[in-house]
């Protein structure tokens, strides 16, 4: 049972995010307080680091058969889904903190504690994508959440950003008690935890004892699978469990909210896909409906907020739950499992991109702070500041969906999955939500290129190189999803295989 | 298996017991005039001024968590000191290691910013 | 014989104390009589056969975690007692929600839950093996929890300090 | 020899209890305590689940279990404490966390 030495070489990206939070720390505990600057600096080098891994590890194995490796013991599962997953995390981190060198600065937080919370939510992230066993799963969603309960409260000098955190975090701990509750059941119904077995060795897992003791209609098990839906959607702000969203992503420091929007719903549905795909995969006909119901909730409501805000941040926290939506219908398309997996992967890398890209412009029109984040603030921007126009224009149109952008590349796989598993009309819902979205977000192009403002009210932008850096990664990524995806697309495709047992 | 903690629960209705009874008893025996004097909460005689419950200070708290936190380390280690004698070899006590290795760093941390300082 | 007596005086006191937490308008009250709670479950988990999870549950629970709370009570409002009444409409909405899910769990526990007898008297698992177990096969989790207890130290640390360096 | 089924009764009454605790009171300390009845009803469920598997799975999660719940309570009252020092009180609906 123990692990052997070979076996922990599977963790190193996780043990390097782990160990840079622990430098980080320590730097910050002996670093004179002028030097703190640099903080942000050596935060960055273990995500490159780990990324850089990951897309070796990914690159092996493109062309020859996937590898898949059980480690501690079937508790974690090192594969193509969980390498496609570290990349979304580290993406959105190295995004992330790139977004917050200033603001960090010039909102006086804390820094040391900041990059260090932020690297253990990484952490945190890419355990919970890679566990396949409930109680491994749990504790990783709980690093997870207390680091990102602590930075969405971290500026401390305002009022509304501790609000936010103790509404998140009263939710989230009700949510992970249910989620416990959950396990606790689903462990009495079956007297193991570990979801499934990819090499199909051993027996004794939840997927196999469903088939081999038949516990279809066993109350336990269903009532357990209930209360784990429940505990997840909360973390992935799934309608109904989606009241924090708004209140949590305005109050919360914006870096915080960027990389919370992105790299939190990702986790929170690789952890989904795993336990629904892998865990529960022979109770399809029981959760597949209600999947099918909360996508097609989550997608009306988040767009129809979102419509009415004027708030550009605000606006932003709704579509991200109508971007969870879709995700759901990707979970949804349960009978097209092999193509359905592949694209949850590839739009939650997309979503990453123009949605933490959107955020960085975000800072750049506020000054690398919480300014001018109303829609009449980006009255006239493309006159007057055309490059960080032309950057939002790119995310907003790719957000959208327009063609010959990622985004819609992303809702185009989806689409694809959702068809073959002929949920038509979750398909045509989506198409709706989509052609709605076009409303809110070609609104903030249309301030920006056909309103004029006067010269007076010019107002300056800033020109910080971290964001600037921030700003060109993500547009080169949405154009290079929604350019050439051949790569990305294989490696979603490759993902989605090698979640699924084998001779499935 | 409960038989051995009989004991234990015949202790606990005995100390229970004997405190209340002392009590009631007393409540009984003594002749009670409730004046508005004696039954004013007692400060040494002099007059109580303001409101008994004091705001406390933040340092409490904060050495209350370290000492949660340190507590669960501690009852997590528990079952390890009882195995390690025998069972585990090297991985045991690199696994204890590790484990106090960080929490080591959490007492550093909270070492150096102050947090146990009690100004 | 003596189990079900003291099965059901534990479930008693703790089920009527946990209604007197929630009705309660002092928190310091509500404080003291989830303690009396924490109790019980404790004696649950003697009955059950886990003397050092009982150990623990009063140790931890009761010694640590309540103290915290009771300190961050007086902290927070010695003087106003209480808190504004709810609205109507909201408790409803609560109650009706909670009695749902309490109907379901009960229901779904005792009809269909598929527990065969239980195994002969449990000697009850020992420390030993419990330990074993924690430092053997999920000897993961067990690293985690580090990790976990660190990130809380930072968060409270750095969300509980008065002057920001 | 008490049936698993009534132990789970009794965690499935706690955990409701629980669940109106957080939906129904306004101050954020009770919702909390309330949080932390839920996991205890959890642990009494998880314990006699692995009384009635008898094997020691169940009682390392309480443990686990155990951890993370004073993990959390360490930093929701750190949180608290700061809404504290903004808003002067602990009133949740002051904080209007059950707006929809």
């Amino acid at each position: 049972m123990t692990t052997t030495w070979r076996e922990l070489g599977y963790l190193t990206p996780e043990l390097v995010v782990l160990l840079g939070a622990a430098a980080v720390l320590l730097l910050d505990l002996f670093l004179p307080r002028g030097r703190r600057r640099v903080l942000g600096g050596v935060a960055l080098v273990p995500l490159g680091v780990a990324l850089g891994w990951v897309l070796r590890a990914l690159w092996a194995q493109s062309g020859g058969p996937s590898q898949l490796h059980k480690v501690f013991g079937a508790l974690l599962l090192r594969d193509p889904y969980s390498l496609g997953f570290d990349v979304v995390f580290l993406v959105a981190a190295i995004l992330g903190v790139l977004l917050s060198l200033r603001y960090v600065e010039r909102e006086a937080l804390p820094a040391g504690e900041y990059y260090a919370l932020t690297l253990f939510a990484v952490f945190g992230m890419m355990m919970m994508a890679m566990s396949a066993e409930l109680i491994t799963l749990f504790i990783s969603y709980e690093i997870l959440s207390l680091a990102v309960y602590v930075l969405a409260g971290i500026a401390r000098g305002r009022a509304v950003s501790a609000e936010a955190s103790l509404k998140y975090f009263l939710l989230g701990a009700f949510a992970s008690g249910f989620l416990v509750y959950g396990i606790a059941l689903v462990y009495g119904a079956t007297g193991t935890t570990v979801l499934y077995d990819p090499l199909g060795q051993s027996a004794s897992t939840i997927s196999g004892l469903i088939l081999e003791r038949g516990l279809f209609g066993n109350a336990l098990l269903l009532a357990g699978l209930a209360l784990l839906v429940v505990g997840i959607a909360f973390k992935a702000a799934i309608v109904p469990f989606h009241a924090w969203v708004p209140d949590v992503y305005e109050g919360a420091p914006l870096p915080v909210t960027a990389f919370m929007s992105a790299g939190v719903k990702a986790a929170a549905f690789a952890a989904f896909a795993r336990l629904l795909f892998g865990g529960f995969r022979n109770l399809g006909e029981v959760w597949q409906p209600v999947l099918w119901v909360l996508a097609v909730l989550t997608m009306v409501l988040g767009n129809a907020a979102a419509i009415r805000q004027q708030n550009v941040k605000r606006m932003l926290a709704y579509s991200s739950i109508a971007h969870a939506g879709y995700l759901l219908v990707a979970l949804a398309a349960y009978t097209a499992r092999d193509v359905a997996i592949g694209s949850v992967l590839y739009y939650a890398l997309t979503y990453t991109a123009m949605g933490v890209g959107a955020f960085a412009i975000l800072l750049v029109v506020g000054q690398e702070g919480e300014a001018n984040q109303e829609l009449s603030d980006y009255r006239g921007l493309a006159s007057r500041h055309p490059w960080a126009a032309a950057a939002m224009g790119l995310f907003m149109i790719s957000l959208a969906g327009f063609p010959l952008t990622a985004g819609f590349l992303g809702k185009f796989y989806i689409l694809n999955a959702a068809l073959r598993a002929d949920l038509d009309g979750l398909a045509v819902v989506l198409g709706l939500a989509s052609v709605v979205s076009w409303y809110y977000y070609l609104r903030v192009v249309w301030f920006m290129y056909m309103t004029e403002v006067p010269k007076a009210a010019v107002r300056p932008i800033s020109r910080a190189t971290s964001l600037g850096v921030a700003v060109a990664v993500a547009a080169l990524l949405v154009i290079a999803l929604g350019v050439f995806p051949s790569t990305a697309l294989a490696v979603a495709q490759m993902a989605g295989h090698t979640l699924l047992p084998l001779g499935y | 298996m409960l038989k051995e903690y009989f004991p234990i629960l015949l202790m606990l209705v005995l100390a229970i017991g004997f405190g209340v009874t002392m009590i009631f008893l007393s409540s009984l025996a003594g002749r009670k005039t409730a004046t508005a004097t004696k039954t004013a909460p007692y400060e040494c005689g002099s007059l109580p001024v303001g409101s008994a419950r004091l705001r406390f200070d933040v340092k409490f708290y904060v050495v209350a968590i370290l000492f949660i936190l340190f507590d669960v380390e501690a009852v997590l280690l528990w079952p390890w000191a009882v195995l390690q004698a025998q069972q585990l070899k090297l991985t045991g006590l690199v696994e204890a290691a590790v484990f106090v290795g960080i929490l080591l760093l959490g007492y550093l941390y909270a070492l150096r910013k102050g947090a146990l300082e009690w100004e | 014989m003596t189990e079900w007596i003291l099965f059901v005086v534990l479930s008693v006191i703790a089920i009527g104390s946990a209604v007197m937490m929630l009705v309660g308008r002092n928190p310091v009250h509500c404080a003291l009589w989830l303690v009396l709670t924490f109790f019980c479950v404790a004696g649950f988990f003697l009955t059950l056969g886990a003397p050092f999870l009982a150990a623990v549950q009063i140790i931890v629970y009761t010694g640590a975690i309540m103290i915290l709370f009771l300190f961050v009570v007086m902290l927070v409002n010695p003087e106003r007692e209480g808190e504004p009444a709810v609205p109507a409409s909201h408790r409803r909405a609560g109650l009706t929600l909670a009695a749902v899910l309490l109907v379901v769990m009960v229901g779904a526990i005792t009809t269909r839950s598929g527990l065969g007898a239980i195994p002969t008297e449990p000697g009850g698992v020992t420390l030993r093996q419990v330990g074993t177990a924690l430092l053997t096969e999920w000897m993961l989790p067990f690293e985690l929890t580090s990790v976990l207890l660190l990130v809380a130290m930072i968060g409270a640390i750095v969300l509980a300090r008065r002057r920001i360096e | 020899m008490v049936p698993t089924v009534a132990y789970l009764a009794v965690s499935a009454v706690l955990f409701t209890l629980g669940v109106v605790g957080v939906l129904v009171r306004r101050n954020a300390l009770i919702i909390f305590m309330s949080i932390e009845l839920m996991l205890n009803a959890v642990n009494v469920s998880l314990v006699s689940f692995a009384r009635q598997h008898g094997h020691a799975t169940g009682q390392v999660f309480v443990l686990l279990i155990l951890a993370v719940a004073a993990a959390e309570v360490a930093v929701g009252l750190a949180i608290i404490l700061s809404v504290f020092r903004h808003r002067d009180t602990v009133d949740v609906d002051h904080v209007n966390l059950m707006k929809w």
